[in-house]
């Protein structure tokens, strides 16, 4: 299945891991940090709703 | 001559913090702000002196007309009590510096760096600047801040003869100042109501 | 209804949320076979051996790295003069996705040109160029993230990003006259040159360059989502602290 | 506006205020430089025009965060927007403040630095003209960079991200001038491109740098 | 001790610390210099040893106004002198936290950078262990230079020319080592004298540094 | 536990300010200086704090003792309000954060970075880190600038009951705290004699 990439198997294979293992990294970060900030804003619109309805 | 303020909002890190804000200062008036820490009393003197935009309401001010003095009042350190006045003066076109220094009881610290003044010292200087500015409103953030008693009966001594140049003085203030003819506005009641948070909205929150 | 409802936040969010699924099922679909088509069934070039390939991540994502900067500059113009929330988050979004790119492009040039220059680098007009645009980025991302108000910084980074513009180009004359280059002229979009890119390449070529094109919108979009949250959730808590 | 000139001047002439140091600094890279390379005279004088570019550039860098931090930290600068000055005759004023206690000493001195680095004999001339040219897009460009980040603390490393990007074509053609000059050659087209750089930066970046600082003070 | 360690380190992490800056300045130096000096292969191999060295020593120098500056600004630095602790382990952990947050960094760096220089193969080793057994004279060194300008207000500049001279002596031997491990010859007595002067500035200059605090808190 | 100042004389920027000052504080007391702007307080503190030699006199404080609070107050902008006061207890050895933020009506705030305080929370802040380092003689500069009234009354509160677990307390002011227990002692008759010019000598110069 692995094509034969002669003598220039280093540059290919370590381009396309670096590669990838940045965007991999990209997508990760990015996912991670919308789920933390959506899950906190959650929990404070949650709060601030609640305040609201008690006060008054 | 006059300052009008009407419905005034004025914002702080993209919250407003105080809004209908309403008054109008004469020649010859002084104004004297208060309120509790945090209520937007900073804010509301920046927008005044032109430094920030307001949010809402109009605020009519005669162009070039005010002047602002804050706790950082611009002295430079390796300057004389002079050079330092001396300074501004040319800047707005060549006040009295003698006589500045006179009302303000700096002549014998005149060449005195202003590096080497006690932090009185320094604020009476900082205040001196506002009389070679020539300009004829006086925005004051906490002006006597670190002032002591006769300091502050001379302050406000100046202030009285600003006045009764036909000059006007805005004063936001924690403390006593003794200038009995000014109006005194209390900002707690302008405070900015929060919105209320509806569910899921985001156009309120870039407000 | 006019294009610029679609800056109002709430509105983006709705049309967003709606987008974003296919827009992440096509990505990882042209991304995936344009990758997988290059790098498994692609023949050796007749010079450049088994280095072709990486032709199919360099070029994509070097592309993609200068267009992620035209769009911050659109998109910080669109805030200086209509002043709407949205652009100014979606530049800052698209800043960390276009260093990467660039990071990405300059790596596998790097990796490329070892076997084929005999040296990782060289000081090149284009090389250099794209150095100087990290650069760029680098600084505009550190900019946003010095500056605590969200709207100064919005108005600072687009004044940044406007000038750096204007000097980037300005660098990128500067090195082309300093230095004549080994880097190759741009190919792929003069069709009917007499030196074209053989079809075997081109073709998943264009898949992938899609793919990055893809790519670069989703998580565009994901990242203003989030900004768009962080904003909302930070105006909420200065509230709290006000009230 | 001739008031803040003095004044200025004056602050960077006094004790602490910065002036020599940036010249100081220049010395001190001309000669870090060859401590580090070694004393070969060939390979000094091969770089030597591009080391004395450099080492212009980053002693004017290192002055940059005072043309405005110092002012904003202690309310000047409140206080000069809204006096009866515009804002960008101010910026261009402190500009041009910043480059004469920098820009020029350094040119002036650059030819006995350029002894140390063995520069080829009709390469002075050509340092001092590039550099005269040269140096008042440093300041310019500077003082952009400064009105950027005058609200962040201690912003003297973002400042230099910022900005040295942007000293990338006033550095090469004014190396390349210099390179040009020291081995005989024709230097006109990259000085002619110099001086545009520098007219370009004098004639709009004032009005951004006014903007940033407005935004700033805000 | 630990806490005002992690409370340094934690400073320098958050937005607007300045981490990451200093290697960004170093990445700068190292791209600017080729811009200077031209493309050739031949003549960068030959100054890549001292430009890389001479680029992390600035980049070492730019951060440091912040290891005291800060902190004496806020009044920390009075209170930290009146703390249970000795001023001396003050300094020293100071210290250590910046060279955790720019000498390492920097040390992790520099074989990236040394390609954009044409470092020859066999320096690569070698420059990281340079940096590795120079950077904490660096950092220390500095932490002495900036206890002394504490007082002096954007003393930036004044400290970059207190501190190079300082540097000299770490920069010949860093460089040195890297010149003789990129041309493969014997590099054991430079090395051995650079981790001297770095065990020896770690073992004095905190008592010196300590001492001129304590004269400018007065 | 005491702190005995017999005849101690202070100076700044080489010029003695201060010259026989003498008091004594025992557990439990309260002293309050006042005096004109430039007179002195500022300098006098920082000497009873260690921070600088005194050039005359005694001053015989207990070692490890003194904890100090000018109006730099030492607050990371970027850190929170638990995490300021963490770090100060920590180098101290351990005090309880709780406990002081809960006295100076900093718990709502704990999460909050000090950055965005306002002038009066910031300022309390700064006077809730007196609590967490467990010394005993509180030495304050002007404590209570650009505190409203409300939280004058507090940190008065707070001072009483430092004072009640047997502390000491040196506060230089300006205005009226509400601490009536407390002595006050006017630094204005310690004023130091400028020393006459003898002609040719050198001596005093240095001095
Ligand atoms: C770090 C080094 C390199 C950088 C930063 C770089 C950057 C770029 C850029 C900016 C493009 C333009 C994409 C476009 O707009 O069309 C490009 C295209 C290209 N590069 Fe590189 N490159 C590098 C090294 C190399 C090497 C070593 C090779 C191969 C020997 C190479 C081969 C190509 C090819 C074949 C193209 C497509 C040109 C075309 O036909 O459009 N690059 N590169
Ligand atoms: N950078 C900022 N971002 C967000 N909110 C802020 C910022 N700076 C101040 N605030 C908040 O804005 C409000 C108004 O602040 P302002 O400084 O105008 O108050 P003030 O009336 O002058 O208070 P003080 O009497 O303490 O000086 C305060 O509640 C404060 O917490
Ligand atoms: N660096 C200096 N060099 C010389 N004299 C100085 C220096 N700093 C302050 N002084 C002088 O020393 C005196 C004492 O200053 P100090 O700051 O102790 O006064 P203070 O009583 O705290 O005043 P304030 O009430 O205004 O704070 C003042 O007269 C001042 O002019
Ligand atoms: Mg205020
Ligand atoms: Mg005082």
């Amino acid at each position: 299945m692995m094509p034969d990439l002669g003598r220039y198997a280093v540059a290919v294979l370590s381009s396309y891991g670096a590669s990838l293992a940045m965007l991999v990294a990209l997508v990760a970060l990015t996912w991670w940090r919308g789920a933390r900030v959506k899950r906190q804003l959650a929990e404070v619109e949650a709060r601030q709703a609640r305040a609201t309805k008690g006060e008054p | 001559m006059e300052m009008v303020v009407d419905n005034l909002g004025v914002a702080r890190g993209g919250l407003t913090v105080l809004e209908g804000v309403r008054f109008a200062l004469a020649a010859g008036q002084a104004l004297i702000l208060r309120g509790p820490n945090g209520v937007g009393k900073t804010t509301l003197l920046r927008t005044l002196a032109g430094l920030q935009p307001a949010v809402a309401g109009t605020l009519r001010v005669p162009p070039e007309s005010v002047t602002y003095a804050a706790h950082a009042d611009g002295l430079k350190a390796v300057l004389t009590v002079a050079e330092n006045l001396a300074f501004w003066a040319e800047i707005h076109g060549g006040g009295d510096v003698q006589a500045a220094m006179a009302e303000m009881n700096l002549t014998e610290l005149r060449d005195r760096r202003a590096a080497n003044l006690s932090a009185g010292q320094k604020r009476r200087l900082g205040l001196a600047r506002l009389l070679v500015t020539g300009r004829p409103i006086w925005v004051l953030d906490e002006p006597t801040v670190s002032l002591d008693q006769a300091s502050v009966t001379l302050f406000a001594g100046v202030v009285r003869a600003h006045l009764a140049r036909g000059g006007m003085a805005l004063i936001a203030t924690h403390i006593d100042l003794g200038l009995e003819e000014a109006a005194v506005l209390d900002l707690a009641p302008f405070k900015a109501r929060m919105p209320v948070a509806s569910g899921g909205g985001f156009d309120e929150a870039f407000a | 209804m006019s294009l610029w409802e679609y800056a109002n936040p709430k509105k983006f969010m709705q049309v967003s949320a709606g987008v974003l699924p296919w827009m992440a099922g096509l990505t990882g679909l042209c991304l995936g076979v344009g990758l997988i088509w290059g790098f498994f069934f692609t023949p050796d070039d007749f010079r450049q051996g088994s280095t072709v390939k990486i032709i199919f991540l360099h070029v994509p994502s070097a592309m993609m790295a200068i267009n992620a900067w035209v769009m911050m500059l659109v998109a910080s113009l669109i805030w200086l003069v209509r002043r709407h929330h949205v652009s100014a988050l979606a530049a800052r979004a698209a800043a960390p996705v276009g260093l990467t790119f660039t990071a990405i492009a300059l790596v596998t040039g790097a990796l490329w040109g070892q076997p084929m220059w005999g040296t990782w680098w060289a000081w090149d007009p284009r090389l250099t160029a794209f150095l100087i645009l990290a650069l760029f980025y680098l600084g505009y991302i550190a900019l946003w993230q010095a500056v605590e108000d969200p709207d100064t910084a919005a108005d600072l980074t687009a004044v940044m990003c406007m000038v750096g513009s204007v000097f980037a180009l300005l660098s990128r004359y500067a090195v082309k006259f300093w230095n004549q280059g080994l880097h190759q002229d741009s190919t792929i979009l003069k069709v009917g040159e007499k030196d074209p890119i053989a079809p075997v390449f081109y073709v998943p070529l264009v898949v992938c360059i899609f793919g990055f094109v893809l790519l670069f919108v989703a998580l565009v979009l994901m990242r203003t989502r989030t900004e768009i949250r962080a904003r909302r959730l930070s105006a909420l808590l200065a509230r709290e602290r006000l009230a | 506006m001739k008031a803040l000139l003095l004044r200025d001047v004056r602050l960077a002439i006094r004790a602490g205020g910065g002036f020599g140091l940036g010249l100081a600094f220049f010395l001190l890279v001309a000669v870090l430089v060859p401590l580090g390379v070694g004393p070969e005279p060939a390979t000094l004088a091969k770089i030597a025009p591009g080391i004395l570019w450099v080492g212009a550039l980053l002693a004017c860098l290192l002055s940059l965060d005072r043309i405005f931090a110092l002012d904003f930290e202690d309310g000047s600068l409140d206080l000069l927007a809204t006096a009866p000055i515009p804002l960008e005759g101010v910026v261009a004023i402190k500009a041009f403040a910043h480059w004469l206690v920098t820009g020029l000493p350094l040119t002036l001195v650059a030819p006995v630095l350029a002894v140390l680095l063995n520069l080829p004999g009709p390469g002075y001339l050509w340092l001092v003209v590039s550099l005269l040219a040269g140096t008042p897009a440093l300041s310019v460009i500077g003082a952009f960079g400064a009105a950027l980040v005058v609200g962040v603390k201690r912003g003297g490393l973002l400042l230099s991200l910022l900005v040295l990007p942007l000293y990338v074509p006033t550095l090469i053609f004014g190396a390349e001038v210099v390179k040009r000059g020291a081995s005989g050659t024709e230097v006109s087209v990259p000085l002619l491109l110099l001086a545009g750089i520098t007219a370009g930066a004098v004639a709009l970046l004032p009005f951004a740098a006014a903007a940033a600082l407005r935004v700033n003070l805000r």
